[in-house]
């Protein structure tokens, strides 16, 4: 039995601890913030201009001046701040940020990421604040499902998608099994429950120790 | 005695020349400058260099004034968004050109240019094809690219509460872009919901320095991009 | 549960080692972390380098750190200082070195260190002995000097309030470098006048963010430098 | 009869419009705050972070925390904010403050100011914001005698101490003269009522057109 969405983002939850300056990416590690372990706080920052970021408030309690960095409405947690762009990206790249999570279309043997284009001819080029946040934060963890639609790996050996980031990618949480980048290259850390590691490593097109 | 109010949007954007470089605040749909933006479409100035975040929502304020065919290029890190069609439409028919910078570049890029450092390096884009053709360098070990400073002839701003000084507050996440814009631009513009008197804002809470800001024009009760959106308007 | 305070400035500064770097807030007598500084002569750590504007005023704090021969290198703009007599001394004496740096490129050398620039480009300082062996390089015809960033491992800071989650704000221009400070800092440990809950600080008005905060203690009465000096008072 | 010193800071107050942003050195710069002409307001920046000035209070009236530059106990005046020092020399190397008022040892006829260092074997060096100020400010304007203490000229062919910055300055208000710096060299604007052009020209160690 693989992991649902949100047993993925529980699981990367774990591994995140108490106090920790966290940056979620828009879709499913967005879910993360639902599975937080008991007894732990974590803070959110948003990149345009929020630390201390709440979640999705009622109806009638939005200003549509209150959002988050995938333009949805949010709330604020007690010891909230507000700041500028430039700011917001001193504490990514200033390595300020604990974690980031974050989905992706490739994650590479050595750490590389794929999270920000098909490279397709008619594609319109469109990378928000993806490279700062895996240049920048201490620790970047993946959210993503092991294959895409059609089956493929998206765990290889070499990313030909255009790149995100060098080196990055320190864990992948999938549908089917935790996985470490570590020095030499991915490492099995956990399987889902019923999910046999010679499946997970059939779907990974790079060796995985 | 020193008074920095104009008495209209018109007025306050009506010297834009053609081919001027214009830094537009706002991410998404907050902060987003909507009345100044429509007296731009109003003023006529064409073959504008655009800077923001996005590529405008829906078909008003930034959306509508690209589909206006004024805005020559646009350079953001996003420019698509949900409602957004107006620039995608005139990208794939080439009318249209845009350089995408990564959100955090952009942002230092813009406070480069007010804080008077023509370059910096970052790490961020170190072996991707964003920095293809851009020079590298090695500090301690690691790459870094050279990213020079961005410079806007104007910026346009929204803000909560502006003095007759143009010192600033912004609402919430509205601030984003904003006060690095107001640094980076020659001629600063500012549409505010409330004018007060200097000494009305609190000098330990003021976010952008009057020094940041040349023109402050009352607008009482602005639009929301946010509500244009829901409402599907458009503009003109 | 987030709770970043500490008992006392001696536990605050008690991990401090030999050879760190110490970037010490404060402007002339405002802002001066007068309880840290004398919990870290307390403390014993030997070789510092140490970063602040001036060079210590008086007897007290900064100057009684560096009295104390604790001090291997100064990093500032500015050592003179009308009640300086310390630093002079020793620095004339060959005991204590000292890299001076003009003003604005010793807070963005800061600046750049919290916000992961490894060196950028700076105007000041072109054609003067502070330029001599730097890199230089010309962007659209003028010349400015390549400066790297100044990174610390501790920042001292004194702040008016804290909440618990290290989110900060300071008295007038007592603000002065600790804002750069707190961001340029491996560990950064904060005395505040105040502490209060998460939640109290209005959220538009912080002006240092917790995230760059590692430490903070209640010193609900702290001395003044400014009053220490009229005092002609001396450490310990 | 030469200038006072207040009558020099007065000269220099003519210049300057009103609404300029203005940052004025340590002495004698300093009094041109008292003679700002009728009808003008200028904003006082001062490099610790303050904008928006005011002269010094009543010793009751005074906050240790509320200094200037020159590290004297100052007041707000309305319209006055708070900063950073990255934020204060923002505003000085990026060009947003209009006028800078300066003490000088040398001015070189190509505009060179040397301000900081006599150069002297003993000296320990000390530059503060000067440096900054000179490459950042709009426009660069000095108060200071015409010669030293011991009658050597201070405006002179080429700067013998060490230099501040490059071709910065603009105007020089003296005890004789007002003389501009102009591309091809010092240019006098105006005499000191009595004071013959030709005892302005023997005080000066370079052409005076």
């Amino acid at each position: 039995m693989s992991w649902t969405p949100d047993e993925m983002a529980a699981r990367a939850a774990l591994d995140i601890p108490n106090g920790a300056y966290v940056n979620l990416g828009i879709g499913m590690p967005e879910r993360v913030a639902d599975f937080v372990p008991e007894g732990r706080t974590f803070v959110y920052h948003s990149e345009n201009g929020l630390l201390g970021m709440g979640p999705e408030p009622a109806e009638t309690e939005r200003d549509p001046d209150l959002i988050n960095a995938g333009k949805k409405p949010v709330s604020l947690n007690p010891g909230a701040s507000f700041f500028h762009h430039a700011d917001s990206f001193a504490m990514i790249r200033g390595g300020h940020i604990d974690y980031c999570v974050l989905g992706a279309m490739q994650v590479a043997q050595n750490g590389d990421l794929a999270n920000w284009s098909t490279g397709a001819e008619d594609a319109i080029p469109a990378v928000g604040g993806a490279m700062d946040l895996v240049a920048g934060v201490k620790t970047i963890y993946i959210v993503t499902r092991h294959t895409t639609k059609d089956g493929e790996p998206k765990l290889v050996e070499t990313c030909t998608y255009p790149l995100t980031g060098l080196g990055v990618v320190k864990r992948i949480y999938t549908d089917l099994a935790v996985v470490a980048v570590l020095e030499n290259g991915f490492k099995l850390v956990e399987t889902a429950p019923g999910v046999a590691a010679d499946e997970v490593r059939k779907k990974t097109a790079a060796p995985l120790a | 005695m020193i008074d920095k109010t104009l008495a209209s949007v018109a007025d306050a954007v009506a010297d834009t020349e053609d081919g001027a470089t214009v830094a537009v605040a706002g991410f998404g749909a907050a902060g987003s400058p909507v009345e100044l933006l429509h007296a731009l479409i109003e003023q006529g100035a064409k073959k504008l260099t655009v800077i923001n975040n996005n590529a405008g929502n829906g078909k008003v304020g930034l959306a509508s004034l690209i589909a206006s065919g004024r805005v020559a290029k646009m350079i953001c890190s996003f420019p698509r968004s949900a409602g957004s069609v107006v620039f995608p439409d005139l990208y794939r028919a080439g009318k249209i050109d845009l350089e995408v910078v990564p959100q955090g570049t952009l942002a230092e890029r813009l406070r480069a240019a007010g804080a008077g450092i023509p370059a910096f390096y970052t790490p961020t884009s170190v072996g991707t094809p964003l920095a293809d053709g851009k020079e590298t360098r090695d500090f301690d070990g690691k790459t870094y690219v050279m990213e020079p400073w961005l410079r806007a002839d104007i910026a346009l701003i929204k803000a909560d509460v502006a003095d007759t000084h143009g010192n600033l507050i912004y609402n919430m996440t509205a601030r984003n872009f904003a006060p690095i814009m107001c640094m980076a631009a020659t001629t600063t513009i500012v549409q505010a919901r409330e004018i007060v008197d200097p000494g009305s804002i609190n000098p330990e809470t003021v976010v952008t320095p009057g020094i940041f800001v040349d023109r402050v024009i009352h607008v009482p009760n602005p639009e929301h991009e946010d509500d244009l959106l829901r409402a599907a308007r458009s503009y003109p």
